[in-house]
């Protein structure tokens, strides 16, 4: 068991949360990879794959009944949309501040692959919330949680379209919100926005420079009308 | 094939199939009834596929995404303050209580936190947004089931509400007036008299709902019994705010996890039915705008002095992180969940949204019902399509 | 006491309202029909509602404080805002000083079918050139009309209203509109 | 039967149809005005049509040359010959109603001796043409709404025949004239000065007759053939143009003759209760008691439409098999009773 919690940053002990922290490592035993603790928010628990819903089976048994949503992260870095153009943020960001910096860790938790599940559970016993991650592996595949909570079906199937993740065990993985016929995976990092590349971005032009052969001229112009007014009055 | 010679003889054709399908309609095997994608139950682009046995339900499935904007993939490409203008039009009705937990979640990860003064306003606007959006339920639901007047009602006294919220936010249903570190603005000179004179009239309103639809017996017979959740199945598909208080759960995050908003400073109860029906969803709805009037009152009285915004940068910058941030918003728990790399927008955007979760119990509640039982439920578990499509 | 049955109660409840439309003074007066007055609903093209000061009907432009630092068109979430502008060179400020650059705006749009209302541009203009005004009359049969230039822009700004003053307790400043 | 000038029967019988022809529209109109378009807006705080004619007057009239202009657009599959004729049956079914309709002693287009007999048949015509256009659409919600409507109508039927059956007894007369003089000569256990408007000794039976009334004119709480909200209109959910405007008209055409059979069976028709007046003299006023008597009933019957919510129809059959017919079949032995006892 390779439980590195951690808890670097703790202004205020949570003692509830740390309790049911080492309560839930217990009983998740072999299968939990890593958890996270930050005070007074949900508790973070990486659990392997292969056992995601047999984690989601012994946090029910553990009093988290209410079933909050279930999703995915893509961990991957755009090479469409944002971070490809960076003159969106360049124009943004002012000179004299510090660049931005892209955090290239993977999260709380931590994360090995590319795709990440993403599962928040409640226990209205203790009023805390918990956030099951699990590392996708490249079948793309995961046992579904729709036996133990039922309201997963609709979550399951919205990950399924948007990242392409299937889910062993679910009758009706159809898309949920796109037309049957679309092709491609919104939500993955790869899948362009369309509606920010057909039009250029109107902060891209900037202001026009005097021309520098026109400079020495114009100001001498300026100065001129500027001498015979003051003379003139 | 569309010649004109051909023409009578298709005619004759499919009125001859016509006969035949009917004949076998009429021993109402199955029969698929479209409710949706445009009817007025749905009040959106909602599409429920209904198998009917004669009038009764044996399978409903809804079908969207007739309206699905793809918010979580905009909110990618944009900063902090760009998203709260999208996050104002995922439940429409309700639009300030949205921008409430994406700015929370937000400022948890910058780790600042809202003068109390800016704090209570929240609170305030939060407040109001639910009024304003749980009176239109209150009206609505009415004409769900055919009577007329209530929904005028409820739009002539959200009316008075939504004026409240424009005096200080400047939009009646876009507000974009909560910002990470506090409000873009204060509130203007006179306006905690008017709203007190507002709160006075939304109790009248809903004595008048009691009076028009509650204690109607013909509202009784249609919703009682109608379209029961038991607790444990309400859990189970995450059903939240008034739904599942009316199965009896008695939990409320403004209460319960209060993620830093006044509503410990006030007094004031949850109300839950124990039924579960629609009725007592309609009821717990009804005595919350109420208490929701009483919240706005006492907070109306207290409001500290003081400054609206702590230090915040200009250009904002989130540090990188995770945070979930979830509010008992006017039709349930609304939470985002976003994933931040320390940049000026955020690296992804889980948009949890109340009636998705709420609106996915409708194949489980829907079976064995009749007809109109269908739009009773629907009505009764109050969804807003942008909630539910995002 | 005895309770109504919930029938009678609703055939009441309708009853007041509508003689309360209809009859909406007091004193002897109320025999005398007003639904004109009783009635909640603003009878549009004749008579107008004013929304509160607030509102954010449409946005004026104040020319002469705009420096064309792109600063609006670049927060802008929608991307309708554009702006064009060249630099000339503008007469000292004192006499015996050097000859300035200043920005000048060549073009200021706001496509308004594009807009969300959302104020952004207004917020983010550090030097006091856009304001809200309440004005919603301006809608276009067709879509490129939206799409209002400078002096359309400028002439909204007669409409701005003063900003309000704040409630008690408050530490903001009222700002002022340049007039 | 006397007549104020003497016209060979054709010529007579043609301007009495004529007129009934003309009074549909002109009902309709009336009651769409004063009661849809304002009564209801006042009831919800509004103001109604107000800007075609004086107080918006004339907006049913721009409502009905709108209606008129529009495209006659039959569904593909529609059976097209029971479509096109669905509309026409609802409305001759009450025309039809309007033959016997007294206004006045002689004010009448025919003065039958079977007339509340007649009129309870011919009201029910309407069912047919509702099933007709519910089944020709090839619509599902108009099927549902059609089959509806005709459990209902059906339903509601009976309590609404038996209510009359009191009154009938009471009066000793399946004439509507006759029942309007036995209301006028008649006495409350001898005492007649208001004579006997049987709405006070037949008040079960009126309470019936209106509940039943609103069931068959599919008037919420009862409007489940029509429930905008579920069935998004009906039985007439595919017509547009004119076709839906003569539902529209049959609609409250028919409204506006029930609410007549109310006052004439109940509220004493055209005459006067506590005045002896010359029939000459009744038969010009006559219409306008009527249309005073006919208002009120339709105002209640409005004034329940945009109250109540509506039923559902699994409950409506419980309530009219349950509840009405049991009472109204009290009624009439209770009437029965009396009649032979005093």
């Amino acid at each position: 068991m390779t439980d590195e919690t951690t808890t670097e940053e703790t202004p205020l002990a949570d003692d509830k949360r740390e309790r049911l922290l080492n309560d839930l490592s217990e009983s998740f035993g072999e299968i939990l990879v890593e958890s996270h603790l930050r005070p007074h928010e949900d508790v973070w628990f990486r659990v392997k794959i292969e056992a995601w819903q047999d984690a989601a089976m012994v946090a029910k048994g553990a009093g988290f009944e209410y079933f909050g949503f279930l999703s995915a992260i893509d961990w991957h870095i755009a090479p469409e949309g944002r971070y490809e153009d960076t003159e969106f943020d360049a124009g943004l960001v002012e000179e004299d501040d510090e660049p931005v910096e892209i955090d290239s860790s993977t999260g709380y938790g931590g994360g090995d692959t590319r795709f990440q599940m993403l599962m928040q559970l409640y226990s209205l016993n203790e009023q805390v919330g918990m956030i099951l991650k699990a590392d996708v592996g490249d079948d793309m595949t995961v046992d579904t949680v729709r036996d133990v909570f039922p309201g997963a079906d609709w979550h399951e199937r919205e990950t399924h379209e948007m990242f392409g993740i299937s889910f062993r065990g679910h009758p009706t993985l159809q898309p949920l919100y796109l037309p049957t016929e679309f092709e491609g995976h919104p939500l993955r990092k790869d899948f362009p926005l369309l509606a920010r590349q057909v039009k250029p971005w109107p902060g891209v032009v900037d202001i026009e420079e005097i021309p520098e052969h026109l400079e020495a001229q114009l100001e001498a112009e300026v100065m001129a009308a500027f001498e015979a007014n003051e003379g003139g009055s | 094939m569309t010649a004109t010679s051909d023409r009578e003889q298709m005619a004759y054709v499919s009125a001859q199939a016509a006969d035949a399908r009917v004949n076998v309609e009429l021993d109402t095997g199955d029969m698929t009834l479209n409710i949706g994608p445009q009817h007025p139950a749905t009040h959106g682009t909602l599409r429920i596929a209904c198998q009917l046995d004669g009038e009764q339900v044996v399978v409903a499935e809804p079908i969207m995404g007739y309206m699905h904007r793809g918010y979580e993939k905009l909110c990618e490409v944009r900063t902090y303050p760009q998203c709260t203008t999208l996050i104002n039009r995922i439940d429409w009705l309700g639009s300030f209580a949205n921008e409430v937990p994406f700015i929370l979640a937000a400022e948890r990860l910058m780790e600042v936190e809202a003068p109390p003064r800016a704090q209570w306003i929240r609170t305030i606007l939060f407040e109001l947004s639910r009024i304003a959006n749980v009176a239109l339920f209150l009206g609505d639901m009415g004409v769900q089931i055919g009577a007329l007047t209530p929904v005028f009602f409820a739009f002539r006294d959200r009316e008075r509400v939504l004026n409240q919220i424009e005096e200080v936010t400047g939009g009646r249903f876009h507000p974009n007036f909560d910002r990470i570190g506090g409000l873009k603005d204060d509130i203007p000179k006179g306006w905690i008299e008017e709203t007190r004179s507002v709160m006075v009239k939304m109790r009248t309103f809903c004595d008048e709902m009691e009076d028009l639809l509650v204690g109607n017996e013909i509202f009784q017979a249609r919703c009682r019994g109608v379209g029961v959740i038991p607790p444990e199945v309400a859990l189970g598909y995450g059903l939240s705010g008034a739904n599942l208080r009316a199965s009896g759960v008695d939990w409320d995050l403004r209460r319960d996890a209060n993620p830093g908003l006044s509503w410990d400073q006030v007094d004031w109860r949850v109300w839950t039915h124990p039924d579960g029906d629609s009725f007592s969803r309609y009821w717990v709805r009804l005595q919350e705008t109420r208490e929701a009037t009483r919240i706005v009152d006492q907070l109306l009285d207290g409001i500290p002095s003081g400054p609206i915004m702590a230090k915040v940068p200009r250009i904002i910058k989130v540090p990188a992180g995770e945070a979930y941030i979830s509010t008992e918003n006017p039709l349930g728990e609304m939470g985002y969940y976003i994933v931040s790399k320390g940049d000026l927008g955020p690296f992804r955007v889980k948009i949890r949204t109340p009636s998705f979760n709420n609106i996915s119990i409708v194949p489980w509640v829907m079976r064995g019902v009749y007809v109109p039982d269908v739009i009773t439920i629907l009505g009764s578990l109050y969804f807003i399509l942008g909630d539910i499509d995002r | 006491m005895p309770q109504l049955p919930g029938l009678i109660k609703g055939l009441g409840v309708t009853a007041r309202t509508a003689g309360r439309t209809l009859f909406p003074k007091r004193g002897w007066k109320t025999l005398i029909p007003a639904p004109q007055k009783g009635a909640v609903t603003v009878q549009y093209p004749h008579e107008k509602e004013a929304p509160p000061d607030r509102a954010r009907g449409v946005i004026a432009l104040h020319e002469e404080n705009c420096t064309a630092c792109m600063l609006c068109s670049r927060q802008c979430p929608d991307w309708c805002i554009y702006i064009e502008g060249h630099k000339v060179k503008a007469p000292p400020r004192r006499e015996g000083g050097k000859p300035r650059t200043v920005n000048m705006l060549d073009r200021f749009d706001i496509d308004y079918a594009l807009c969300m209302y959302c104020g952004i541009c207004v917020e983010v203009c550090p030097f006091d050139a856009l304001f809200w005004t309440p004005e919603y009359e301006y809608s276009e049969p067709r879509i490129a009309d939206l799409l209002h230039d400078k002096d359309r822009l400028g002439e909204w700004m007669e409409t701005v209203p003063d900003f309000l003053d704040y409630e008690a307790g408050s530490e903001q400043k009222v700002r002022k509109v340049p007039r | 039967m006397t007549t104020l000038l003497a016209l060979p029967y054709w010529q007579e019988t043609g301007i009495k149809l004529g007129l009934a022809l003309a009074v549909i529209p002109t009902t309709s109109l009336i009651l769409v005005y004063l009661f849809l378009f304002k009564m209801m807006a006042f009831m919800q705080s509004r103001l109604g049509p107000n800007d075609t004619g004086p107080y918006g007057t004339l907006q049913l009239i721009a409502e009905a040359i709108k209606f008129l202009q529009k495209e006659d657009i039959h569904p593909e599959q529609a059976d097209r010959r029971v479509f096109r004729m669905a509309p026409v049956v609802v409305l001759a079914s009450t025309f039809l109603l309007y033959v016997v309709l007294p206004a006045g002693p002689d004010a009448v287009v025919e003065n039958l001796d079977t007339g509340v007999f007649y009129a309870m048949a011919v009201s029910s015509l309407s069912v047919l043409g509702i099933l007709m256009a519910g089944w020709a659409s090839a619509n599902k919600y108009a099927l549902l709404g059609g089959l509806r409507a005709a459990g209902q109508l059906i339903a509601y039927e009976l309590p609404l025949i038996l209510a009359v059956m009191g009154v009938v007894i009471q009066a000793e007369t399946l004439n509507l004239q006759g029942i309007v003089e036995a209301q006028a000569t008649g006495e409350i256990f001898g005492f007649g000065a208001i004579g006997n408007p049987f709405i006070l000794t037949q008040f079960l039976a009126f309470l019936i007759f209106m509940i039943a009334a609103q069931a068959e004119l599919t008037q919420t709480p009862f409007d489940m053939p029509v429930a905008e909200t579920e069935l998004v209109g009906g039985f007439h959910i595919e017509y547009t143009g004119f076709r839906f405007l003569l539902f529209f008209m049959a609609e409250f055409g028919t409204a506006f003759a029930f609410a007549a059979l109310a006052s004439v069976m109940f509220l004493g028709g055209w005459w006067i209760p506590g005045f002896d007046v010359d029939d000459n003299i009744l038969n010009v006023l006559g219409p306008g008691v009527m249309l005073a008597k006919i208002l009120l009933v339709a105002f209640f019957i409005f004034w329940v439409r945009f109250t109540y919510p509506r039923l559902r129809e699994d409950q409506l059959q419980k309530f009219a098999w349950k509840v009405l017919i049991p009472l109204s079949l009290a009624n009439i032995v209770l009437t029965g009773i009396f009649k032979v006892v005093f």
